[in-house]
């Protein structure tokens, strides 16, 4: 049974400074609470890990929380570029950023494997790509009944999984639809995990489309209304677009950057929005 | 980004973006599906499913499948998307069972560089992968589309800049840096069939794969094209010139594009 | 788009002499009629592939339509043995039966790779036990990261996918909730698929917990009301539990069961029950 | 079939398939998840879930996670058990998910036969597997069960027919053919725990793995055991006797058997 958390105790007691930590949602439900109470707590040398790093990873990396990202695309979606992540890599600002980079189809396979108890995945993928060359976890591995070669990507086990989804029950009990991405995976897969979610209720309600997570292959949920915030929540909130637009300007110049974090993340119990 | 501008047949103005998005969407069939990416291969898709192909089946890596959105999505996980979709599955089976098999007619690419054989980079500029002269976002689903659809359809705008000789990285794979590596790989898919740009249409050579220049957009020159590439561009034996947006073709893609509020993704 | 067709008639077409055929649903939503069909239709020589083939199967084998199985667990489901299988393998009647046998998990994850577009799949599998010495698509893959051994199975990719599901409408969308087994996997790891439904409905409506297979990836969808019957289909009818005690008997001795075949099978349009 | 009767201090009297059911109950504790087969073990897991265990966690291998079945399930599929669960997923998940990674505490296993090193057969009789004196129903989800769950109880019949030197088919590996084999394999779940039977119940030597005689049901004797098991029954220095049901224990027993309707599964 999952334990229900106040979101900062739930951070300090599950995210320690060195841990590999899976921030997951896919544009849809976005931990992005959670990632700032991280920035907040101030963790250090994260190896970061997600699919799709947009706002919350550009304003984490430049914080300063990670000096590690595994990916497979990272930008501001509908937007651009993410300037704190390029920042990082083309000039190693406010510290160096290691990155370990594969395709969409590996990165969901790699947490497949994870959460399957499996060492590695098999996929048809990153043929004819310059990937494996400069990515160790990329590999290939030859089927034994028909000889082909196909390729194999290392799983992937994070020390701690995030997601953000709608309802909880008081056993902790996960309830998510819309687009859900690799958010399932990306628990089951990690040693811990917190789910921060819109609301806790007696009893989750029939939903169509909707996906349960037990409560017992969770460590801890927190409830944020909110907490997916300039993201989406299917049934409660729109996305806030012009968040995505205005963080193009912040982002860009790392005074302006500085003065984000402090106003809108260290000087704020939580952020506004 | 807005083009030469000209007054077709139909007597509307449009822009040469206009028509690379009407290109692209006229290349779709009906009953067609579709695998398709935020922008312009977006917004195409959306539009031949209100012109031609209203039987287009579209799939968004968002694990959104025949999705029929009453207005563009503003990202690959919009929440229109879900709505209006027959299925929404997890990432991993979009990937898994539904592009994998080779059961996607359609994958619909868009890149910062590409090459004289079709193969895509949205990763670095620059040659040095750790220390980049400009980081791109990545490959995303790219790879795998580019690997396992029956065909590629490729949109960008022409510059010298974005159709290099020979990509930086090499993210998806078109033809190989020779143009004969693909034959080599055992994919499902057969590679990109036509890059469509905002000064006419490529194609690839069938012996050499190498791009070719087949269409031009109307008023648009060769010497254009040939300034707008690369590399030495050849010229297909029969050039045609394609027919300009109709007029029912720019309103409903003026209507499309107006839903968006806030601008196409770059 | 699927094409919805009389069910004699996506039988007349779909399914071939010497075809691998895989009639999936896991005690929920056994293609029940269709595989009646296919014994009216005299089907010979086909590799009859179920993860637990039961009352279904037990009758076309003893019909004849099969001489090879490919199965993970063959029982009478809160009854006992399956009689006609028995006597397939143990005395050859009515024709010898050759076996193909897996493990659940092993068979789950032949259909995961076959709707992956994948040669073999991977799983901790087997270990210890006595089936690879008999199974040739067992084998075993070494991990490229960790150098660990694990199991691989043979994809399976049949000729004919059938199944059964509550509805779907006039495109061939497959609506199915409950227990789903593995029947996605088997319609999207076959060549061809038939898919029997409760009824054809103008519009799916919303339904908690339902997966939806899109039209175009379906070959062919019959109405066939209580097409699952003696199984049951959750929203439409229970499980006639007598049926299955029932053919205990029926089937235990060879005569009664070339009585059955005469008068419920073949002496009838379809299947009283 | 009906075991020896008796007077406990309840009172009340039971049979021994009673005992056997309670005694395996009794087995799992409270807040457990327990990967559950159909038969004994789920009526077993039932009675502890109405009894000491109500958080326990059931799984069935047909995808109900977190099921709560108001009556027995007649099969591994009964509906009631998708109508109660926290989560319906499909068979894939359920194994690779669930079972796989070594997330249930406790598997609960039945069989044909069962060997002195823990080994279940529930796929042929003779020593021929392409020609057997008794096919059997196969492997099911036993194997992975066997292999993944961090213990493994057996609930069976005792008998010199079930209880055997050496099984004729590996289908479960407990401890191997030699009682160390099991080590080598590298498995998540460290093995059976516990036989538990209609005359007591046995539990593997710490060193030998051999199953040993550790418990005795009310009023059986040591001997009527060893005439029951295929091997040289060893027997542990202190034998306790197992309590016998409750009046509260038989009780929930009967009411949940009654609600099976025509009969447990064989």
């Amino acid at each position: 049974m999952a334990r229900i958390l106040q979101l900062d105790t739930a951070v300090a007691e599950l995210v320690n400074d060195g841990d590999t930590v899976a921030l997951e949602g896919f544009t849809h439900l976005i931990p992005v609470a959670a990632g700032h109470q991280i920035i907040r707590a101030r963790r250090r040398n994260l190896t970061l890990v997600r699919m799709t790093p947009d706002v919350i990873y550009d304003q984490m990396i430049g914080a300063g929380c990670a000096d590690k990202l595994v990916f497979s695309w990272g930008g501001n979606p509908g937007v651009g570029s993410l300037h704190r992540f390029r920042d990082a890599i083309q000039h190693s600002w406010p510290v160096p950023l290691e990155i370990e980079e594969h395709s969409h189809a590996g990165m969901a396979n790699r947490y497949v494997a994870g959460a399957s108890g499996l060492p590695f995945a098999v996929l048809r993928g990153y043929a004819g790509t310059d990937l494996p060359e400069h990515t160790d976890t990329i590999s290939t591995v030859r089927c034994p009944f028909t000889g082909q070669e196909l390729a194999a990507v290392a799983a992937l086990n994070p020390d701690v999984g995030v997601i953000h989804a709608q309802r909880a029950d008081r056993a902790g009990n996960v309830q998510l639809w819309g687009i859900s991405g690799v958010q399932k995976e990306a628990v089951l897969a990690s040693r811990r995990s917190l789910v921060t979610v819109e609301e806790v209720v007696e009893r989750l309600p029939e939903q169509p489309g909707a996906a349960v997570i037990p409560g017992w292959a969770v460590t801890a949920v927190s409830e944020v209304p909110g907490g997916a915030r300039p993201s989406y929540a299917q049934g409660y909130y729109e996305r806030d677009n012009g968040y995505y637009q205005d963080w193009d300007a912040i982002s860009r110049d790392r005074d302006r950057f500085l003065e984000w974090l402090e106003t809108e993340i260290h000087g704020a119990e939580r952020s506004p929005r | 980004m807005s083009g030469p501008r000209t007054e077709p047949a139909t007597g509307a103005e449009f822009s040469s973006d206009e028509m690379m998005t009407v290109a692209a969407a006229r290349s779709l069939s009906d009953e067609a599906v579709c695998f398709v990416g935020i922008g312009l291969p977006s917004t195409a898709a959306n539009l031949a499913r209100r012109t031609h192909a209203p039987g287009l089946v579209l799939l968004y890596e968002s694990g959104t499948l025949g999705t029929r959105p009453e207005r563009l999505p503003l990202s690959i996980g919009d929440g229109v998307l879900a709505e209006t979709a027959d299925a929404v599955v997890g990432v991993p089976e979009v990937f898994n069972y539904w592009l994998q098999p080779g059961r996607v007619d359609v994958g619909f690419l868009g890149g910062a560089q590409v090459d004289r054989y079709g193969n895509i980079n949205t990763t670095v500029i620059g040659d040095d992968y750790r220390s980049p002269k400009v980081r791109l976002p990545g490959a995303g689903g790219a790879p795998e589309i580019a690997a396992s659809c029956k065909e590629v359809l490729i949109v960008m705008r022409h510059s010298p800049r974005a159709f290099v000789p020979a990509v930086d990285f090499v993210t998806s794979v078109g033809y190989g840096r020779d143009g004969r590596a693909r034959d080599r790989l055992g994919l499902f898919g057969s590679g990109p069939v036509r890059v469509i740009t905002d000064l006419g249409v490529l194609e690839p050579d069938p012996e050499t794969r190498e791009l070719v220049l087949t269409r031009l957009a109307p008023e648009v020159e060769v010497e254009q094209v040939r300034a707008a590439t690369g590399w030495p561009l050849r010229v297909a034996e029969r050039v045609e010139v394609q027919q300009p947006p109709t007029e029912n073709e720019l309103r409903i893609l003026r209507d499309l594009k107006a839903t968006l509020g806030n601008g196409e993704s770059s």
